[in-house]
């Protein structure tokens, strides 16, 4: 199944949650620091362990860069 | 003390993070600062990237505001705030709506639109906003914590192009002024404090001077010197000289005994 | 660490000690300014003074810097010079030859021919010239410890009236150049110091404040500020913004699933 | 005998020194910050005790003030 | 040439009539000026007015800009946009939304809802609007055939407070930038012609000075002066001197015969 | 009218003619300029010359005013103003006695002698000074015809760096002041009227223009601007705004009949 | 019949024109130079000479005035 | 015979004037424009047709440039 990670298409298995992405993506399980969107809107934290990644989903996995 | 949005901080320089060179001289240049309050921007997660920003920030003892850099409509600024919300836990957030990628000044519909639409959701909004006193009153009216006026374009040191505006806002406001944008150096810090700006954000002048560290201590003492100065009360300009020695009292000291 | 008149001085601020409306607000404000130097005029001994000037000054350790402020002529300031060394046994002068009772500005021609006697006769002086590049470099040349330019008239709080002239002192002096005369408030103090300037002589913006030892307090500050400017390198002015968040790494948020 | 103080007529009795009209005047007797000057000579300190104030002679005596 | 609003203009200044002391000052200030464009209110009828204002500025042949001051929403400007339309069979209008009393600053969105409903309208939209390049770039998308940017306030006399925003507008205009309020006298206007400016609107600094048809001639000379200066190219501003005289060829002027 | 050394011109501006890169520019920009004085320098013979500039001047119909340029001492000054009163038959000269190759500003204690020797000598005597007004007053004493402040270094096209200080000579001369170097554009010399100068000397500005002939044009717009603006009495600079559309007799336009 | 007038009640005649009431008010007939709105809304000039002014109408006559 | 001309050496006949010396140089009779000074001396026009340039005379010989 392939969805859009940050612009890149990504192969994720059927069932994956926001949860096991973000860890995937070797971050924090916490997520401290972390924001995340599917198809333009905000994924609140206490639904990503159950939100699950559907194909052709668009996520953007965000963190704290220096800025500003 | 400076109250703002909620909070009792003792410093009045509030330090943007980008452009240091290092996360070890970020978390130096901070100390060096005094700073209490930081701001960060929300990316794609960048797989090279090394150390983690937040962690330097949570041991440092400084509070996030997380910001909307790069976003040029009032729905990308929202929905960003809304990401740095989750991903921060904190309600303040950094409006910044730009209009031109040239002088990254705010688009001012937009950012007056945003700013509503964060302020009844919630947000505890601190918006980058230009020098115009119109505008500062608006963004105040819908209920911002401050209104943050650039002295000049992003990064371009150019200091405070137009002190008359500033002084302008600064008098119509209720909320606090945080000077944002444009300081080069220490002198454009310590003016704006005798403007009457409640604060100073500062991000390149410090991240991309030659000396970061040093820079950071020069603009703390700036903004103290310059809201000292202020309460202190200063001297009127006169167009003429006032003596500072006494012009009574002078010896008579041309020639001889008296005849 | 300032050399200055064969010292080595910790604090870059030279505080003048007119206009203070007490010895006792000027004692705190010595202590408060952390100036090692401070200026005394000479004057006929006044009957009703109560409290001893030079007592307090050498009860707070600062050295004695005696001016020659009131003369109009070489030949007075001379004079006063020989005066004042009998009087506090210094062979440092701040010599002063006014031109003008309107600017108190320095007559070029007779302040140079006073210089280089009170040289010839052992002084060490320091004399308080106008923003002439020219006349510094004249003042140099006939052995003058430094130079001591005019911001703007003294007392009148107008600042730097023509921040180039004191940049081109700088640039050219092979002696410590100190901004004397004009500084109002404490940015005008921390742009002296970015212009290159060694150390900032004040009087009246402190003395003549609503709360003068806060005052000294800021220009101290701002003092500090501006030589630490300098010496951490601030960036250039650009014509433009730089952005100081990134611009990669912005999310695409507009919208729904890939199609 | 009759000298000029400070621009004023005074009174000196005849074989003053220039340290007798100081304390006179009320100052220390040491010196410390006081200068004196007569008939437009600055008088040295060291001949303070023996340099005596002539009928006529212009004397300024002159001390620190706040200024500059 | 100026082509501003589909018409050919020679003059490069448009006056505006508000403050003349008279009818007859100001028929004479047009003349003076050489002005083809002038300013007009809109007002309730005012019984006791004695001479008509567009018989004077009809017998002086020039067109009528009518302005919508004193309107502070959106709505009203159109409003009386519309009026005008009818009342001088004009599709020009100088669109004024005010945001606020203190300084007749623009408000900065409601001048741009304005600016385009009124397009729609098919008026000829030229906005007075304050110094903001964004916001001077969105009336110009929205279809607004010039942007007139204040220099300072309205009848301030500051002059152009920030000449380095005025530069961006221009810099990034693709329709007519007239400096629009806050000259006070001729180097202003020609500062804002020298800026890049097509043109001048200048009303208070003509009709409120001592003699304000020596000043309408003054300001005149200093439009024409500022655009030669523009086409004739300037100098660049050099820190050091340039010899206008030539340096070799000099003469040796000391002394007796050749050893 | 002004009267300038004993002369009446109808002109304001004195034109510098180095840097020209040809005699016919400077014949058509004498013309554009109506200027009725200009300056020439004394070289040794230049044997490849082309072209006899004082049969250009004659021709043109305007007074030589030689000078002293190149000159570093009184002494060399002294003897130049000798050789130019041979060499052209005037009386007038414009002494030039320079401190400094950097900057070409003059030294003021030669100046000084200078001008009083030539002025014994029976010259007439227009200095070249820079902006001091002590030094200022001190050549008028000594019998100058005027006194000409550099506005900035020769060539640097600054312009007026110390408004200020202009102001103060103007304020206190009792001959015409001058305002010599560092024009850069039209509004400098529109400024320098409006300060009150008598006149504007003007070399680089216009000669090494991109097109001296135009410059010449606006820089004589300017000047008349300047003069104008001044005789005409300009608007107080105000905090706030003054509106120039009256604030009475609005319509009331939102919605229906009166209930 | 009561009107208001540029913020002023005014005894107007049943059957008022706006053209009419301009010509009361002392302005030219041809009406260069004046406006007309009622009840918040402009009348073009093409209906004075139709449009009556009713009972109750908030009348604007408006006319150029020095500004700007 | 040499003589300095402007700073360069230059044979003279002896007993050559001034005025001799200017038109040689190629300048006008008249001398309008032109000034001589011999040895640090000016030398007046009136004296032009008399003034003999010596043996190692240092002559200078200056005309009008763009200048100032």
């Amino acid at each position: 199944m392939t969805a859009s990670v940050n612009g890149e298409p990504r192969e994720v298995a059927a069932g994956t949650t926001v949860t096991a992405l973000v860890v995937e993506l070797g971050l924090p399980a916490g997520g401290r620091g972390v924001a995340v969107a599917i198809d333009g809107e905000v994924v609140p934290r206490a639904e990503w362990g159950t939100r699950e990644v559907d194909e052709g989903a668009r996520v953007e996995v965000l963190t704290a860069m220096q800025g500003g | 003390m400076l109250e703002l949005a909620g909070r009792q901080l003792r410093s009045r320089l509030i330090l943007g993070t980008g452009g240091f060179p290092s996360l070890e001289l970020l978390r130096e240049a901070i100390e060096a600062s005094g700073t209490e309050l930081v701001t960060v921007a929300l990316r794609r997660i960048d797989p090279g990237m090394r150390g983690s920003l937040v962690d330097v920030l949570d041991a440092a003892g400084v509070e996030l505001l997380p910001n909307t850099a790069g976003c040029f409509t009032a729905r990308d600024a929202v929905m960003t705030a809304r990401l740095a919300r989750e991903a921060f836990e904190t309600d303040l957030i950094k409006l910044e709506v730009i209009g031109d990628e040239r002088t990254l000044l705010p688009d001012a519909p937009e950012l007056l639109v945003a700013a509503e639409e964060l302020v009844d959701d919630g947000f505890t909004v601190l918006p980058y906003t230009n020098d115009d006193p119109v505008l500062a009153r608006r963004l105040e009216d819908v209920g911002c914590a401050a209104v943050m006026p650039a002295g000049s374009p992003i990064g371009s040191g150019i200091g405070i192009a137009n002190p008359y505006n500033v002084a302008l806002i600064v008098e119509h406001a209720r909320v606090p002024v945080v000077l944002d944008a444009g300081i080069g150096t220490a002198s454009d810090a310590a003016l704006a404090m005798e403007l009457g700006c409640d604060a100073v954000l500062c991000a390149s002048a410090i991240s991309r001077a030659r000396d970061p560290v040093r820079m950071a201590r020069a603009i703390r003492a700036a903004v103290e010197a310059g809201r000292a100065a202020l309460e202190a009360g200063r001297i009127p300009r006169r167009r003429y000289a006032e003596a500072s020695s006494p012009m009574h009292g002078l010896p008579e000291l041309s020639g001889g005994p008296v005849e």
